[in-house]
């Protein structure tokens, strides 16, 4: 039987990839980044997931406004990785598995959540900068990513976005979903974006280093109290971008203690200004 | 229309909802088209020919040719679209976002590694935070272009 | 205040199309599909609705298997007529309504229905069969349909589409979205697809008109019954293809009784078999 | 995969669910290609090279060839995609249905005229209605041919 064992959350902030990219890894500015992902990094040698479940946002690269799924699942085989202008980024192809996938959104379907199932997407650094925070960097040739990745999209870009509400019962359908899953894998779910960031108008550059705590203490020890959270104190604490921490709400709901279950414990936490634009937020919760 | 726009009282900030969707869809949908190198050496050549092609209203071209990403915004923009434009030039996300306060990159830089702009004043309009409307534009950037 | 005042159900076989296409309406065998529509076509006349939101599935053509939508919203200001093999269709090109098409879009979103939404989406006979059986036919340059229409496409194609409760639980949060648009505008609502017709296998051709009959009672007079039928009820009674009923509950779910308020009148009601592989079922609520 | 699937025992019959979607995706998407004129047309000038450029497997290349619709479906088809195969040979819905059957045109086109395929001993596999398995191939097409 497959199982949720754990969850990651973490920004994915654009220029933390091109920081990778580009070497600049040492820089005093980029090395107080990395820092806080030296934990994470050994912590997922030593608890390799053999899935993992990646919420992420598109960022107007695979849909433009041709098509906005508010929830997409990717049940291809593999994901090339997209050219957001400067290039692909220098990462190894993203190899899905489209059997969990597929089975996920048949049962989550079920559970009546009206998924977009996707089999062709370029994945964007929403999805490859979480992975190279935690993974390293790989060549994009002679390596691969240590595990298969299942993307899931949410819409975070064109208003309304789905609410905390619904992401946190989305990911409880989740744990359903995976739990029904014959095969004996660890599934890890990852929730990716925020924190605090605005990157337009004149507000732009909103940090708001108290809230983002508040609203992690939140996840982390009353997820059902921080899934009530309505948008609009996102955007006016953490600026309009911060409404992306609704999607760390989807991988809250999947672990164990959102069912019913023991409560996760928390086994790294980390928080920085700036990179980029954005307030980095880091946390990793187990379920032993 | 009697849908709540709670994020309407917010200052300096427009939150792209259907109405703004709409508004923008062939400015953004152009910005989309320089996500192929083709169409932005197509477009770097020349901007005009390029830009009426597609059926935008004259003033999103004027805010593109611009590069004044409020007016931008103000038609219809979004911020991950109009992005694209600024990969065109090689400009960074933090020279994007910089370029929307009035500031000098080393001004927006030199805030955001002080910690970003506090939320203070700035949570709704009427209020006395840097963001708002007659504190603009908040750096000497925006000060010797009038902005 | 724009509201719902009247639901059309109807069969939106491919074959009709092509029969009206091609002139032959007045052949015996399709004379008989086209009487069933006499009514509808005065009626509509008399009672002309500003928009119509027209539910539908796509059949492999504007979506592929590289994305399946289990809910797609148009807010397009047009949509092109599909060319589905043998050209497109001879009808006028379908004009979108925009703003309502957003608004419902953000209102559903936000009673936790997860559209997507969807501004370049070329329609095949689902959405145009229906317009061509109650319009008539058009001239496709000199002449246009009579109103809007918001083409709302479901997944019925690949398994698990939605439930018959999903759906008629969606009409009702569609009824509320039109409910609190503020522009005066009288909306129709149509289901459309089925009845039973199953077009694979050595199974082709099955038709069940009892089952059809007792599911149109259920339909008209007891809803939530109606939307309490499993899935595979629908294939094994009315076809693999007569999944395409659920659609049905959209509409019904949109009408004023669902939402406690005075039970709808059966303006007309027909049935007839066959239209090459499928049973044809064509009903008209309207609230008065 | 723990997930009910009570439509396995509905006689011929195969619901395209997540599983039959995996294994026929590239022949659905060869099948979709066939929507764009120029592709039937070099489909139909050199059918074999043409399948080639799709990472089918030969089974579902040979089913294509065949013009076997229930030979397509066992190896992932979907008949909606399947119909642009019929589509591009000019045949209509009812040509292509009714050929899954066995029966003859004009034997598959009577029994719709005459109400169509009764449910009865159809509902499930083990009953003795005409679509069971042991009742193949129905028509004398089939028969002829051997099916
Ligand atoms: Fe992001
Ligand atoms: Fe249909």
């Amino acid at each position: 039987m497959a199982r949720i064992t754990a969850s990651v959350y973490t920004s994915h902030v654009p220029a933390i990839g091109a920081a990778l990219d580009l070497g600049k890894t040492h820089e005093p500015y980029w090395q107080k980044v990395f820092a806080g992902y030296d934990y994470g990094k050994q912590w997922v040698k030593d608890n390799r997931p053999d899935v993992i479940f990646l919420v992420y946002n598109d960022h107007a690269t695979a849909f433009s406004l041709n098509l906005i799924p508010t929830f997409a699942i990717g049940t291809a085989a593999e994901y090339e990785v997209a050219d957001e202008g400067f290039g692909p980024r220098p990462v190894p192809k993203v190899m899905g598995h489209p059997e969990l996938a597929s089975h996920i959104a048949q049962s989550v379907i079920q559970q009546d959540f009206d998924l977009t199932i996707v089999n062709k997407m370029p994945v964007d650094h929403g999805l490859t900068v979480p992975l190279s925070l935690m993974f390293g960097q790989k060549d994009p040739v002679k390596e691969a990513w240590p595990c298969p990745v299942i993307p899931f999209a949410v819409n975070v870009v064109q208003y309304p976005v789905p609410s905390g509400r619904r992401c946190y019962e989305l990911g409880k359908a989740i744990r359903r979903a995976v739990a029904s899953f014959d095969e004996d894998l660890n599934v890890h779910i990852w929730g990716t974006g925020g924190m605090s960031h605005q990157l337009q108008g004149p507000r732009a550059g909103l940090i708001n280093r108290e809230w983002d705590n508040a609203w992690l203490d939140k996840l982390i020890n009353d997820p059902e109290a921080c899934a009530s959270v309505p948008h609009i104190d996102y955007v006016r604490e953490a600026g309009s971008e911060g409404i992306e921490l609704v999607m760390w709400l989807i991988a809250r709901g999947a672990m164990a203690d959102a069912a019913g279950g023991p409560k996760p414990v928390l086994k790294h936490r980390f928080y920085h200004v700036p990179a980029s634009n954005t307030a980095v937020g880091h946390a990793i919760l187990e379920t032993v | 229309m009697a849908l709540e726009k709670p994020y309407k009282d917010v200052p300096g900030t427009i939150i792209f909802d259907a109405e703004q969707s709409r508004k923008g869809y062939w400015l953004n949908q152009f910005c989309m088209s320089l996500m192929k190198p083709e169409n932005r050496a197509r477009f770097k050549a020349e901007e005009r020919a390029y830009l009426d092609e597609w059926p935008m209203t004259e003033e999103q071209k004027q805010a593109v040719l611009a590069r004044d990403l409020n007016w931008c915004m103000r038609t219809g923009g979004n911020i991950y679209f109009l992005a694209k434009i600024g990969s065109t030039d090689g400009k960074s996300f933090q020279q994007m976002a910089g370029s929307m306060t009035g500031m000098t990159e080393e001004e927006y830089r030199d805030m955001m590694i002080n910690g970003g702009r506090s939320a203070e004043g700035n949570r709704y309009i009427g209020e006395d935070g840097d963001a708002q409307p007659h504190h603009q534009p908040q750096g000497s950037a925006g000060k010797t272009q009038g902005a």
